[in-house]
């Protein structure tokens, strides 16, 4: 059936466990995305580390199958790499679902939403969580908690 | 029930859409409360009016001209007919209920409301009645007030508390909704309009989910406004109808400006005509309006009291039956409901529930039904919905049941 | 002229419309500046989309509505590449030219002008570009200003007097026709856009007469905004399109709010989407705009190129052949001509002369063609006009003449 | 031809040579009659006489042949008339024009007309002069000119 090759078993696994499910306290950086035509809404939670890596990356939120799992695949895919890294990422994995090429072996598990190509008007719930990666990553680092100096 | 006889038997061969697979199964439409289907006689009238009739209207004197305008016309005094207006002048031709509602947002309460005056509305209206009032409270100084919804899944709202408010705060203009497109609630609207006119409050009825559904008298009902779009009651899309009472309607700044709706015209300064044609600026939806008295034509000849009970009788029936899955919410009251029926199961996000009905030829609505606000209330985010119009079947939902069942599975809800 | 093969030969049988008898005479029509017909591609499509593909767009998940959403969107496309918009987001559905002007003139310029700045437009435009900008100058204390249209019979306006007239009063908007629809000339919008943008001035087309009769560059008039209306291009009422830059859209205001628009709703308040959605509250008139597209997709198979000449030779052979008439006033230049000429025979009112017509099946306007200023203007209440479209032939001008001839001797002008 | 049961030879005539053409002086009162939507335009002249009969009345204006022959058939139908009788024919003719009767002998030369009710797009030119006079009727006399007492 079409649908298994939207909801792979990789899909709805993660949808149904999702890795990274959870908070991150100050400094870790937040952002939102929202995707108000359907109501998935995730939040993402991202600390840096040393040499600009992704040190810690959490995230919360209501979405469907196919953004919870895109969300936890991400977060299990990027968590310790370099900035540059993700975003290197992000681009290759936005760029395949929207043009022609199919996702090659660079993207590892985010292969499993390679059935996001046959329903397009599932992209949005697929790239959520990388939007809203893109935004966290762009922002300053947030307060830190617990008497850090403030600045 | 089992032997009564279902409309769907005498009309659904003539929706042509309908009879057409789907991801390789007879389609089942459910998603009627964001559009509704054509018979063919709508679809064969539009073609026929461009094959034969059509010309600009009003400003000819020549045959096509003559004909396309008796036919615009005669359509607004058939929707006139439609909603025993007193009438023909008190129709209005508008793209739809949400430009119908952006009408009287801009011509009458923006035009007319004070600071501290208060427009009333309640928690279940759709945004095409929501985010006009905000806007129109913002450029007056007005407030906006809303009548909560009840209980934990939405029941609807408490009406015996409007008279106790109406006499409480300083309200000049009520708006609400006939029946709610994602509760299925059905309000009391003569009552309601009955109330506020007691205390000289103006109403205004968003009929989009009524109209076509229910039988509707706006003298009986007595509202002052009622607005209601003809795609969602077997019209074409691009034509809906802003009902106002004449004195009304006379007393109010045209919305749109331009050709057609003025009487005289200088380099400075224009006249309008008297309402309706003050309020149609520019060439109308000519085919729309004629393709949507033939839409009501058809209703009439079914009759909208049997409409409206076969309505309910699939919204009743619908859900009781899905009352049996587990883990599932239905939102809105269990008695007194229309065809309508939102739900969420168990932790099935709607988007996921929705492209797994469509594989199997069901096509549900999934999302907040243009009712953020109160999908929020309720602790949604979304929820799916299956809404029903006379060419649905029981065995339609039978096959609604089956799939949500396997959907509960294969989602390991 | 004699050998030239006219685009009639190849277009006629595809207008249903035109095969009728009219007063036991074969129709002749030549209306079209009011409204054009439709060729049977276009009304198959519409009932084609009815029969198979109707459902709401844009929210929904299941086949149906991801087929109209995919169709509604590809149209917005289409109209893109008509006008050579650099991306398809800057192409807002509206009603027609009327209702796309009324939406910049509440978005763009109410919201921005300031008392004392000008408003330009010229003395030959249709109420629908006028009484906007009167009602958006009365609202913001700006001036209304005018390009006066010279000549006894309306030649056109002196185009080479806009840039004094830019440097010397303090014009932020400019709003003219591209061919007048009394006149039948032509303006020079690429020069008169380029004039504006050299001083900031931002500015409308109204193309509701050259779409679809010329080419049209967005990019190339570098125009602001444009407007056009469906029904004047083979398209389906109901259905039109405003053009604007999209750092302009993106700036403004929505002008009409509800579903389908927001990207976010509380009780209190509302986030719009980016434009185009953002200016299309509601329901869209989808089947108009997916008719449009097709209308778009024939036109372009005979060329605009070959349909402006087209027009322009029978509007040239119509003027030449009805300056030999006694008595007659035609208005609008000898040169650059579009397909329309208003005219006023002897002492024969336009009234009379139209009814007259169309007993011998001759489709004519009379009246002041939604321009009454410029009518007061030119000394006339009324005129008759005749207006050519592709589907017209020159067999159709002598019909015409005829009929003139024997309403002179009729009316005993 | 259809055409000459509207333009009866009797309309073409009062359309070419409209009788009571003219303009009259205060106190005669003057009301306008116009049909933006055709452009038909016509100014009436009422000086009211003695026993409220309409002593004198003329027209001008430009105006389509219906509507031209319809002012100039009025003029010469109730001049000398009472204005009670006038006001009765008046409802007799729009009566007659838009319901289902003939238009009956009461109406004399006026039922050359009668080929209005086939054009029912016609029909404001046939009534406009006639709502003029209505109008006219309605107002009180308007200033004398050259020394009258002014009230
Ligand atoms: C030049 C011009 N502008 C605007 C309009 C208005 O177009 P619409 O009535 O389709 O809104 C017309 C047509 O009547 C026109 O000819
Ligand atoms: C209750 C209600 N009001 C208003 C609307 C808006 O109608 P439309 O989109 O046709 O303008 C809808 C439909 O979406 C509705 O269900």
């Amino acid at each position: 059936m079409e649908l298994d090759e939207l909801y792979q078993s990789m899909i709805l696994d993660h949808a149904r466990r999702p890795r990274n499910f959870g908070e991150l306290a100050p400094p870790a950086v937040r952002s939102e995305g929202y995707n108000p035509a359907c109501g998935d809404q995730i939040t993402l939670y991202v600390r840096k580390g040393q040499n600009d890596t992704i040190e810690e990356l959490r995230f919360t939120g209501q979405a469907c199958a196919i953004c919870m799992a895109s969300a936890s695949l991400m977060t299990v895919q990027i968590k310790g790499k370099p900035v540059r890294e993700a975003l290197r990422l992000e681009r290759e994995f936005i760029r395949s679902l929207t043009g022609p090429d199919d996702l090659g072996p660079a993207l590892g598990n985010l292969r499993a939403l390679a059935g996001v190509k046959r329903f397009p008007q599932r992209l949005k719930c697929a790239t959520l969580s990388w939007h809203a990666l893109e935004e966290a990553l762009n922002q300053p680092a947030g307060p830190s908690e617990g008497g850090g100096p403030q600045g | 029930m089992v032997n009564r006889a279902f409309l769907s038997d005498r009309t659904r061969q003539d929706f042509p859409i309908l009879h057409q697979s789907v991801n390789g199964h007879p389609l089942v439409y459910l998603d009627n409360a964001a559009s509704t289907q054509r018979p063919g006689c709508v679809i064969e009238e539009i073609s026929r009016y461009y094959r034969e009739d059509h010309a600009n209207v009003h400003r000819g004197l020549h045959a096509l001209s003559t004909r396309a305008t008796q036919l615009y016309e005669a359509a607004r005094t058939r929707v006139a007919r439609f909603l025993n207006a007193a009438q023909p002048a008190s129709i209005v031709f508008t793209r739809g209920t949400t430009e119908s509602i952006n009408l009287v947002a801009a011509s009458w309460v923006t035009a007319r409301l004070r600071p501290g005056e208060v427009i009333l509305t309640t928690e279940m209206e759709h945004h095409a009645n929501l985010i006009p009032w905000q806007i129109a409270a913002q450029r007056t100084g007005a407030q906006l007030k809303f009548l909560p919804v009840t209980g934990e899944d939405g029941a609807g709202v408490d009406w015996d508390r409007l008279e106790r408010l109406l006499d409480e705060l300083p309200v000049r203009f009520l708006a609400f909704t006939h029946i709610s497109n994602s509760l299925g609630c059905v309000n009391p609207i003569a009552r309601i309009c009955q109330a506020a006119k007691k205390v000289g409050v103006i109403t205004l009825v968003d009929a989009a989910q009524s109209a076509g559904h229910s039988p509707l008298d706006v003298q009986a009902i007595d509202c002052d406004f009622l607005a209601f779009s003809g795609h969602k009651c077997c019209g074409p899309t691009g034509i809906g109808v802003l009902y106002g009472k004449s004195h009304l309607l006379e007393q109010m700044e045209p919305y749109q400006v331009g050709g057609e709706m003025i009487s005289s015209v200088t380099y400075e300064r224009a006249e309008w005509k008297p309402a309706p044609h003050r309020f149609e600026a520019g060439t109308p939806h000519i085919a729309g309006a004629i393709g949507l008295a033939k839409a009501l034509d058809y209703l009439d000849r079914l009759g909208r009291p049997a409409i409206e009970s076969n309505d309910h009788l699939l919204g009743r029936l619908a859900y009781e039956r899905l009352r049996e899955l587990p883990g599932i919410r239905i939102l809105g009251p269990r008695q007194d409901r229309a065809g309508i029926v939102s739900f969420q199961l168990g932790r099935i996000h709607a988007h996921d529930l929705v492209a797994y009905a469509d594989q199997f030829g069901v096509a549900l609505r999934g999302g907040h039904h243009c009712t953020q606000p109160l999908m929020r209330k309720l602790g949604l985010s979304a929820s799916a919905r299956a809404s029903f119009y006379f060419y649905n079947t029981t065995e339609e939902i039978d096959r609604l049941l089956n799939t949500l069942r396997s959907a509960a599975d294969y989602f390991g809800a």
